[in-house]
């Protein structure tokens, strides 16, 4: 029973983070919630007596996923759209 | 109004996964007689020798699919390099990085061996426990990638990267051609196979599944370098 | 841990939560304007397809398809489909590559065009 | 026989692990090995086609687990036709290719060899989508193919083909989830993966689930193959890529697309109206491609319009069905290859110094370059069907096809729309000989002997096959009589079954 109710939450949370990656103007956000997916994922792939899966997921869809937004981020602009706009150090709204 | 179409595009798409979905009914022996999962797990066991049924269909039944896998991701490398190249005096003006601090150094620092040997650990028992080349190899760049981002300076031999990267592809090939050379199919196993749940076990399995290791960490590594190496273009 | 006597819930969860990802991510590849958020988007779709087929390899009660001394001398064990676990593997490392390959794009586009927004880049029409 | 199928994979990846390798020891190595691996595939392949012609299908077990367990490779005059058309063609572009200079001229070596290990993989996965009997094996090679061919669009770096290479990696990757889908649902209901063992259990599946993956692989597959509404991708990335990599597009590529399509329809399962569907998909594809070709001011766009035309005259072909329809699907197949690719090659030699690459700086470009632009013309006419050259046949099979079949309205329209190939064609060769250039002091880019070379055994195959076409006839009849045989294809694949268990 605590074993359902914990899939449950999973399941919430997954979708919940997914409707927060693509919602959320600031990509590095966006990026986190994705590998919160990914973390969650592998959890229930642990569930679903899958383990070498459950495995590559956390290797490869948290951890290598993740940097390579993160670089990807870093080596283009942090927020969606043209609201935004950097000043120095800051950012600021247009 | 491009939302809209999109919308109910997607509500189309729902609604026709949903139906079909529906109907395929979740946690039930579908199969009956001779099917491949039984066939699988059956063989896995007695033929093989290899305690894990995954590691065996990903090795050995379905060989041939691992070896295009482990292709796209070495020409997933070879493309990112080359989307990403440029000549060379146009690479190295880049803003320089901050190190990270002493205590996140020393912390990799200390980290990276162990990490090392947990990859290895995972891919060399891929065929007894869950795991594997693809999951070791991917632990390994995990390492490489600690003291990549802990010091800016840390530099990584592309020379060794490709070397170690092509032996290991050639060692799954010519292991796949070993079969043939003696009278067997592409990928079947010459090997003796060994008791079960030994670790020489499996005969062939184990071997190819170290060489995707070492191939699958060098190309993850290499890539996370390319990749962290392309920083000039950085607003200044 | 058993579950076999809440299958009818885990069918919705399981089914749910992944058509639930693909649409959610089928949303932002095809509507948003960014790049980098239409990457995020492919791979969330690539992470429902991935859970899609794994549940249908799930056998209610079944173990995980490892013979391990625990489980080799038991009689009438069910194991779970190893099958779609194997094309699982694959098809997470595939995606990885593509989404590499995707996001080194990305950075080749704003160096010549200083924007990861569709609507700005249009040498060639959308 | 002189090798198994297997080595048409196992050959190439050995070469392409050792690149790398051989690239430290001597330079030059790096773009003579794909010529070499080619070469021998050539030489193998077609000893194998002598085989199988003779003595039927080689299907070859991998792992030595027979089907439907294992995955398994099958030779039959049909998939090595094409397999056969598509190594010649990958030898003919590495020819192109060897000296090619937009390749080759940076001072440090890195380009080339991602160069020679890209195309080679490309030519190779190709092959292996047309050899494979595994569905899922099927998909890895598609995204083999879909890797390299991101990495090949997005080569030159002062041009849009980043822009190109993401179109295409977008569009490419919600291909491979419907066709994962689509394979998903096959698994969950058949519990098999081998493409034989699929369609001798076809008649299980329900309805409902028929439609359903025939729709998801249609969506699929349609996006390499270059079906109605999903080729937006294929204009920009055949005109973005480096010139030899868009004859390898419109000569190989495109032919494991349409193969894939036609394999499942054909040998795995259909339902009523899958053919009417084709027919239907190819004639809208073609007529709209045409339109779109008509209206291009650069050559590279034009030619690949017209290339997605003649795909969708492909696939009405094949919608015809009988012996005759897939007959001249194939011919069409083969003619494509071979004169869209030589249209390619000596067209990117024309617009090679002109900035813009509009086509009106083509103006009196044969007197500059007489024997490319020959070459040019040549494969103009003999693509818009005119009588002594190798297009005439293919189109007469096409419209005898459609006739027996008492489709008027088919007939008709093709005609229709080759008068618009027509026009533009010729409208184009007039630029190149009878117009004034605007500017005098043109720089000329003098092909090399290699490409002069490979342009010319083209330029040869086009004259050979337009006056003696028996040559090439029997062979495709064969082929055609295999693709339409279901039932020996299931028995050949599953005999092997029961031979070695």
């Amino acid at each position: 029973m605590i074993l359902l109710i914990a899939i449950i939450i999973m399941a919430i949370i997954l979708l919940a983070a997914a409707i927060y990656a693509i919602i959320q103007k600031d990509l590095l956000y966006a990026v986190i919630a994705t590998s919160v997916i990914s973390l969650i994922l592998s959890i229930m792939y642990y569930v679903l007596q899958a383990p070498d899966v459950a495995l590559t997921e956390a290797a490869i869809g948290v951890a290598l996923t993740t940097i390579v937004f993160i670089i990807t981020i870093r080596n283009t602009e942090r927020y969606e759209g043209k609201k935004y706009i950097k000043v120095g150090k800051k950012i600021i709204k247009k | 109004m491009k939302k809209v179409i999109i919308l109910t595009l997607l509500a189309i798409v729902g609604y026709y996964l949903i139906d079909v979905f529906a109907q395929i009914p979740f946690g039930v022996n579908r199969y009956e007689g001779q099917n491949v999962r039984d066939f699988y797990l059956e063989k896995s066991k007695d033929d093989l020798h290899v305690s894990n049924a995954v590691t065996s269909i990903v090795v050995n039944f379905r060989g041939f699919d691992t070896l295009g896998e482990v292709t796209v991701l070495f020409l997933a490398v070879t493309a990112l390099g080359s989307i990403l190249y440029r000549r060379r005096e146009d690479a190295h003006k880049g803003v320089v990085f901050f190190s990270a601090s002493k205590i996140v150094r020393s912390g990799a620092h200390l980290l990276f061996a162990p990490i090392l040997l947990l990859g290895a650990y995972v891919f060399i028992h891929g065929h007894l426990s869950p795991g594997g080349g693809f999951q070791g190899g991917t632990i390994i760049a995990t390492g490489f990638l600690l003291m990549l981002l802990a010091y800016h300076d840390y530099r990584v031999s592309h020379e060794i990267l490709s070397v170690v990267e092509s032996l290991a592809g050639l060692t799954f090939v010519f292991a796949g051609l070993g079969g043939l050379l003696l009278g067997k199919a592409f990928l079947e196993n010459f090997l003796p196979i060994g008791t079960i749940n030994f670790l020489f076990s499996g005969g062939i399995i184990p071997i190819i599944y170290i060489a995707v290791g070492f191939k699958v960490g060098a190309e993850l590594t290499g890539l996370l370098y390319t990749m962290l190496n392309e920083k000039e273009y950085k607003k200044s | 841990m058993d579950l076999t006597q809440y299958n009818d819930i885990l069918t919705i969860i399981f089914y749910g939560t992944s058509i639930g990802l693909i649409l959610i991510g089928l949303y932002a590849a095809l509507v948003k304007r960014s790049l980098i958020k239409i990457m995020i988007g492919l791979s969330i779709v690539d992470s429902g397809v991935n859970l899609l087929l794994l549940s249908i390899g799930y056998l209610a009660g079944g173990t995980a398809p490892i013979f391990s001394p625990a489980v080799i001398d038991k009689q009438n064990v069910i194991m779970v489909d190893p099958v779609p676990q194997a094309l699982v593997l694959t098809a997470i490392v595939i995606g990885f590559a593509v989404t590499g390959v995707g996001l080194a794009l990305i950075i080749r586009l704003y160096r010549h065009h200083k924007t990861v927004n569709i609507d700005e880049i249009k040498n060639l029409k959308w | 026989m002189v090798g198994t199928p297997v080595q048409f994979i196992a050959i190439p990846l050995l070469a392409a692990f050792l690149i790398p390798l051989l690239g430290k020891i001597w330079k030059e190595l790096v773009r003579i090995t794909p010529g070499v691996v080619l070469a021998y595939l050539l030489y193998l392949a077609v000893n194998l086609m002598s085989y199988t012609l003779e003595h039927g299908r080689i299907v070859e077990v991998i792992a030595g687990w027979a089907p439907p367990w294992g995955i398994d490779l099958v030779f039959s005059p049909f998939s090595g036709f094409l397999a056969t058309l598509m190594i010649f063609m990958g030898f003919i572009v590495w020819a192109y290719s060897y000296r090619f200079k937009a390749i080759g001229d940076y001072e440090d070596y890195e380009p080339t060899i991602k160069y020679n290990l890209l195309l080679m993989m490309l030519i190779t996965a190709s092959v292996g989508v047309v050899l494979t009997g595994d569905i899922f094996n099927l998909f890895v090679f598609i995204e083999i193919l879909g890797i390299t061919s991101y990495g090949l669009t997005a080569f030159y770096r002062h041009r849009d083909g980043a822009e190109a290479s993401f179109k295409y990696l977008f569009i490419g990757s919600l291909s491979s989830m419907f066709l994962l889908l689509a394979i998903m649902i096959l698994y969950s209901q058949l519990g098999t993966l081998n493409m034989a063992d699929i369609a001798s259990k076809a008649d299980q599946l329900k309805p409902v689930y028929k439609i359903s993956i025939l729709i998801l692989f249609l969506v699929a597959m349609g996006i390499e193959a270059e079906m109605f509404p999903l080729n937006g991708w294929a204009p920009d990335a055949y005109s973005q890529a480096p010139a030899p990599v868009g004859a390898a597009f419109a000569g190989i590529v495109v032919k494991a697309g349409i193969y894939t399509i036609i394999r499942l329809i054909y040998t795995l399962f259909d339902v009523g109206g899958t053919y009417e569907y084709l027919i239907t998909m190819g004639l809208i594809t073609m007529i709209i491609a045409e339109f779109a070709a008509i209206s291009q001011d650069r050559l590279k766009r034009m030619l690949a319009y017209s290339s997605i035309g003649q795909m969708g005259l492909v696939l009405t072909a094949f919608g015809i069905g009988k012996e005759a329809g897939v007959f001249a699907a194939l011919f069409l197949m083969f003619n494509h290859a071979i004169i869209k690719s030589l249209l390619f090659l000596s067209g990117s030699y024309m617009v090679y110094n002109s900035k813009t690459k509009y086509l009106k700086e083509l103006n009196g470009i044969g007197k500059q370059m007489p024997f490319t632009a020959l070459l040019f013309s040549l494969a103009a006419f003999a693509i818009v069907g005119f009588p002594p050259f190798a297009g005439f046949w293919s189109k007469l099979a096409v419209l005898t096809a459609a006739a027996d079949s008492g489709m008027i309205l088919i007939v008709a329209l093709i005609l229709s729309v080759s008068l618009i190939e027509v026009v533009y064609y010729l409208r184009v060769v007039n630029r190149i000989y009878f117009l004034k250039p605007e500017t005098s002091d043109r720089e000329i880019q003098k092909p090399t002997t290699q490409a002069v070379l490979s342009m010319a055994v083209l330029g040869i195959i086009i004259l050979v096959v337009g006056f003696y076409p028996d040559i090439i006839t029997g062979v495709l009849h064969k082929a055609a009589s295999t693709l339409l045989d279901k039932s020996s294809y299931i028995k050949d694949v599953l005999a092997i079954g029961q031979t070695i268990n």
